[in-house]
């Protein structure tokens, strides 16, 4: 059996029934416990004292803000190549989930910045691109708001998806021409002589299986619910038409 | 297609003066940023490079608003899409027209407006190169928004919305280019991606506008 | 239990309440819209199963 | 050049509106397709002329032997009636621009702007459209909308002339044109309710509502 | 009267998210007038009040350009004048709607933007103020520029060149209050020119607005 | 309340199209104005609606008495068909949305937007609007386009009631409605070439030329 056979709506729907449970008591668990060890059981930083404990949230969101564009943007190929309408009804469910992830980043980010770097907002790179990218999902979710038509509606914001891609690691790259910056570098130490310590690590990756959960639960849910309501469209349609 | 060119050129300069307001509205941006910035010269001086491309972004935005908007209202697009010229060629050449009738106006008269700002001696020369080799670019991308949002109702803003993200590199690179120049800064490495975003949009945008349109259309 | 938060006491309660309070946000929309979508989707159907019985007894009365 | 469609479905708004249309349009000859407002002509036509994709069935002639004409003329109103045929001959590569003009009686109005026609002479403007394409195929959407008995009768010949040089017509009307062609009411093809635009909307039944 | 207004907002609501749209532009003008002008923020600071007028101006024009457009196209308009409510009435109804669709969100999102820009702190407080003071009046003056250009293609840049000049004691007195603002200062002066401004127009210009669609319409 | 013209001259793009048209049109009565394209109807019926200025006479009944609809419909594209309705009798302060819909066969298409109705529902909708303003006079330009027979006879049985309830109707149309009308053929009123249409052409006469 081929692995596109889950994109028949109904496999999905038989399929995502009986996994999402599951999905989603992880996420709760990993979520509880990864937050609360981090926010209760962890020691501060010598440098950042009990701002570290930000990083619990921030680090996870930022990441899974961008691995949700890039599902998207499979998701949109794969509806473009094959039109499964699984697929582009999966990116348009993403959709939001990460444009909440990205302004977890940012409002996090923003509270990490006033005590560390004495402002809410800097044009540190890394925080204009993932404005940029915000900008990305919020144009995109206003496409498929526009449009209509659902098959429309699917192939414009496909397209969209997949130029927007190119434009944003260009952004990317144009911002760090732009402007070096106060960031962390992509290395994951919060303290330039070594590495993160190990107490702080562990929490944080349950934290970013939480997160990873999380956005799997919210997307099969959001999934089968956009399923249903293009039924719904297709069916009420059915019923003008008399 | 050179007829398409001529028709269009025509409906830009007969439109009410289509031809000169892009260019207006430029000047007004660079006389309203003074205005509720104020007068201070040497303020204006140092934000004097990123207003003036800022400014020619917009201008370039809000004209762009009708480049295939018009031609769906009227019918036109339906039959220009079932004409015998290839719809990514169309696409091509509206975007050129539309940057024959605001980029190129724009960047002649950009060194003027430089002068409204301050802009220091030394940039001038380069204000002038980046807008020739951007706003090609900024037509070619707002032809894509355009042919998005073509058939939606108000989709002026939305275009708007879908367009300035894409405007992002490019509105730092030229920007860039004329503020070493000013600052009499090597410009090399910035105009280079410059031109490199523009070669890169004219050769592979026009392709994912036509198909826009045709998604748009059906 | 609470640990000493020190001065950034309020940076770090934001960052928890705010991100909390958005996913909550995100959770409990996904949760209500999926709700709302599957008792329409149910009343369309029957709607929809009822209107195709009538219709085909119609055909076979007339 | 015969255009033929065959077991044709069309869709609007994702809903199919007409199924099962077959019919064979030989050259020189001409057909009125018929039916109340909302049946399903436009779409039909728009199908035929490649403007979007067919639900089901298949359409014989290429896109590129067809000229169509919609319910709107794709005028532009600050050009001039030559400028505005003009541009269409350009870009179809014909020459027919005096042709057309003294055709569809417009030389009168050659250099008034698009703007400035009453209803009915944009309409013949959007009509003499057709004859600078040069194409066989026309597929016209309530072309004497706004016209007067005279411009009827004129086009009537404008049609005729075409069918006479080997060209065929696809007509929706709901007026007499006093063209000879076969007539297609489209009342019997409507699509019976329960049929789904796009095989996605029928793959799953009602067992996870 | 009422029901135009209802009818107004809930086209605005309803064309593809019309409603938050003219919000995004002022957003991506906040952002875009950064990358463009660089990054250090004590020079954003000193322009902050400046930009963010004029971005909201710009909002508010760029979403006013079809305020009687799309109502003459379809012939909505003809079919609202020889309707039994007065013009003058209609036209500040339709002003109205655009200020709650706009002018408001805008007022209410604008502190926000201002930290973006490294506003003051001082500065919150009367950039609000100025902004829920002024921007009726961009509403009432955008309304004749739309009415002035009715019926014109490609009006829409026609109409920011006519507007923008009337903008300006606007934007000078709105600026004004929120630089001084920002900098301690009494704001006393420009605020109540402002409220002088939107309250004179308010009163005023729906006259000359409804004159100028009747002429047009003729 | 009568509908009186008097001697009335109509001009456009600065060109007097019509002149001397005099008629007279009481309370329950028709009257279909006819003539080929472009020979001024539609300005004509803007004249009377008080939408432009008459070059010359008069008209009696004043614009408060009139409906008007015009080649445009007026549809807000993203309204349903009852919003639409709705709004046009809120302005007039009517409550007739009902009965319009009724009437003019919407109910099934109630809650349709506009923009996903068909060229003649369309049209429909934009005629049921006039059962709306409860006005007395209605003044119509070519009310039939796009409509199919038998909405053409639905929309004769609308004016006929209109008319039975003491209305008027004036009618520019090409068609045949199957109404009990007088019937005015606009060709004679033609303007002589060289009539001015305002005092400022009249008062520079040839003698500089
Ligand atoms: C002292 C303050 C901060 C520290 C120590 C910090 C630390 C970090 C770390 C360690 C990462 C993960 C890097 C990686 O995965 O490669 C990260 C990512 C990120 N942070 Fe911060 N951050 C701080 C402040 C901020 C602020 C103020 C903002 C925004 C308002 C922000 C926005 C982001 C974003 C958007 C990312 C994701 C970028 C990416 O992964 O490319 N951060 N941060
Ligand atoms: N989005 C939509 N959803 C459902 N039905 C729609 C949608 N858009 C259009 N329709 C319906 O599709 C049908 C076909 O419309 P079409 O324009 O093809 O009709 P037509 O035969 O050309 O009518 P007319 O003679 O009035 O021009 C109409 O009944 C219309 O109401
Ligand atoms: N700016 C202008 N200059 C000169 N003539 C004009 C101008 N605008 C319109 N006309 C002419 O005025 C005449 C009257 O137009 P009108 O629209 O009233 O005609 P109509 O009788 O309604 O025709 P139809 O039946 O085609 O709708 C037309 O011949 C038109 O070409
Ligand atoms: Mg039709
Ligand atoms: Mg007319």
């Amino acid at each position: 059996m081929s692995l596109w056979e889950y994109a028949n709506p109904q496999k999905f729907m038989q399929l995502s029934r009986w996994v999402l449970p599951f999905v989603a008591a992880a996420s709760v668990l990993c979520l509880v416990i990864g937050l609360a060890w981090g926010f209760f059981w962890t020691p501060d930083d010598y440098k950042q004292g009990s701002t570290v404990k930000i990083f619990y949230l921030h680090v996870p969101a930022a990441m899974m803000a961008i691995n949700a564009w890039v599902m998207m943007l499979v998701t949109s190929l794969v509806w473009l190549i094959r039109r499964h309408h699984v697929s582009a009804l999966a990116a348009k469910a993403a959709a939001p989930v990460g444009l909440t992830f990205t302004l977890i980043a940012l409002a996090t980010g923003a509270l990490w910045g006033q005590p560390m770097w004495g402002t809410w907002w800097a044009w540190d790179p890394r925080l204009t691109s993932f404005l940029i990218l915000a900008l990305f999902y919020l144009g995109y979710i206003a496409l498929w708001q526009a449009v209509d038509d659902p098959d429309t509606a699917a192939d414009l914001t496909s397209v969209l998806c997949i130029v927007g891609s190119v434009f944003a690691l260009l952004s990317r790259y144009a911002v760090n021409f732009w402007n070096q910056g106060l960031h962390q570098g992509a290395s994951l130490s919060l303290d330039k002589k070594e590495n993160v310590a190990d107490v702080f690590w562990y929490p944080a990756l349950v934290c970013i299986a939480g997160f990873v959960l999380l956005f799997i639960s919210l997307v099969l849910l959001r999934t089968r619910t956009e399923i249903r309501s293009r039924r719904l469209g297709a069916l009420l349609a059915r019923e003008r038409m008399g | 297609m050179i007829a398409l060119l001529v028709r269009d050129m025509r409906l830009a300069m007969r439109a009410g003066g289509g031809f000169g307001l892009g260019l207006a509205f430029f000047l007004l941006v660079a006389v309203l940023v003074p205005l509720g910035v104020g007068p201070n010269s040497a303020l204006l001086a140092k934000i004097a490079p990123g207003i003036l491309w800022v400014g020619a972004l917009l201008a370039c935005l809000l004209s762009l608003d009708r480049l295939f908007a018009l031609d769906f209202e009227d019918g036109s697009l339906d039959l220009l899409v079932t004409a015998p010229i290839p719809l990514e060629g169309a696409v091509a050449i509206k975007a050129l027209a539309h940057w024959l009738v605001t980029g190129l106006p724009l960047t002649l008269i950009a060194p003027v407006l430089g002068v409204l700002l301050n802009l220091p001696e030394a940039g001038y020369f380069w204000l002038v190169v980046s807008l020739a080799l951007g706003t090609p670019a900024l037509s070619v991308i707002g032809a894509f928004g355009a042919a998005l949002t073509v058939g939606l109702k108000r989709g002026g803003l939305l275009l708007s919305l879908l367009v300035l993200p894409l405007y992002v590199p490019t509105l730092i690179f030229g920007a860039e280019v004329v503020k070493r120049g000013a600052d009499g800064m090597a410009t090399a490495t910035p105009l280079a991606l410059l031109a490199a975003i523009t070669a890169g949009v004219a050769a592979l945008l026009p392709f994912a506008s036509a198909a826009a349109i045709r998604i748009n259309l059906r | 239990m609470m640990p000493e938060l020190g001065k950034y006491a309020g940076a770090v309660l934001g960052s928890y309440a705010a991100s909390l309070g958005l996913i909550v946000a995100l959770v409990a929309w996904s949760l209500w819209r999926s709700a709302k979508v599957r008792r329409t989707l149910a009343e369309v159907e029957a709607r929809a199963a009822k209107a195709a019985a009538l219709k085909a007894k119609a055909k076979k009365h007339g | 050049m015969e255009l033929r469609v065959d077991q044709l479905a069309v869709a609007r708004g994702g809903v199919t509106v007409l199924e099962g249309v077959s019919f064979a349009l030989p050259a020189g000859r001409g057909l009125v397709l018929r039916g109340p407002n909302g049946i399903g002509k436009t779409t039909l036509l728009r199908t035929v002329a490649g403007l979007q994709p067919a639900a089901a069935g298949a359409v014989s002639a290429g896109a590129e032997a067809i000229a169509y004409a919609a319910h709107a003329d794709g005028l532009k109103a600050t050009l001039t009636v030559t400028e505005n045929l003009a541009f269409w001959a350009a870009v179809y590569g014909t020459a027919a621009v005096e042709y057309a003009l003294a055709q569809m009686n417009l030389l009168d109005l050659r250099d008034r702007q698009a703007a400035n026609l009453s209803a009915g002479q944009k309409r013949r403007l959007g009509l003499a459209r057709l004859l600078v394409t040069g194409r066989p195929i026309w597929v016209l959407d309530e072309p004497t909308v706004s016209l007067d008995t005279a411009s009827v009768a004129l086009f009537g010949d404008v049609v005729r002339g075409h069918m006479s040089r080997g060209g065929s017509v696809l007509i929706a009307t709901h007026i007499d044109l006093g063209i000879e062609a076969e007539v297609l009411e489209l009342g019997p093809y409507r699509a019976r309710d329960g049929s789904q635009s796009s095989a996605f909307d029928a793959a799953f039944g009602g067992d996870f509502a």
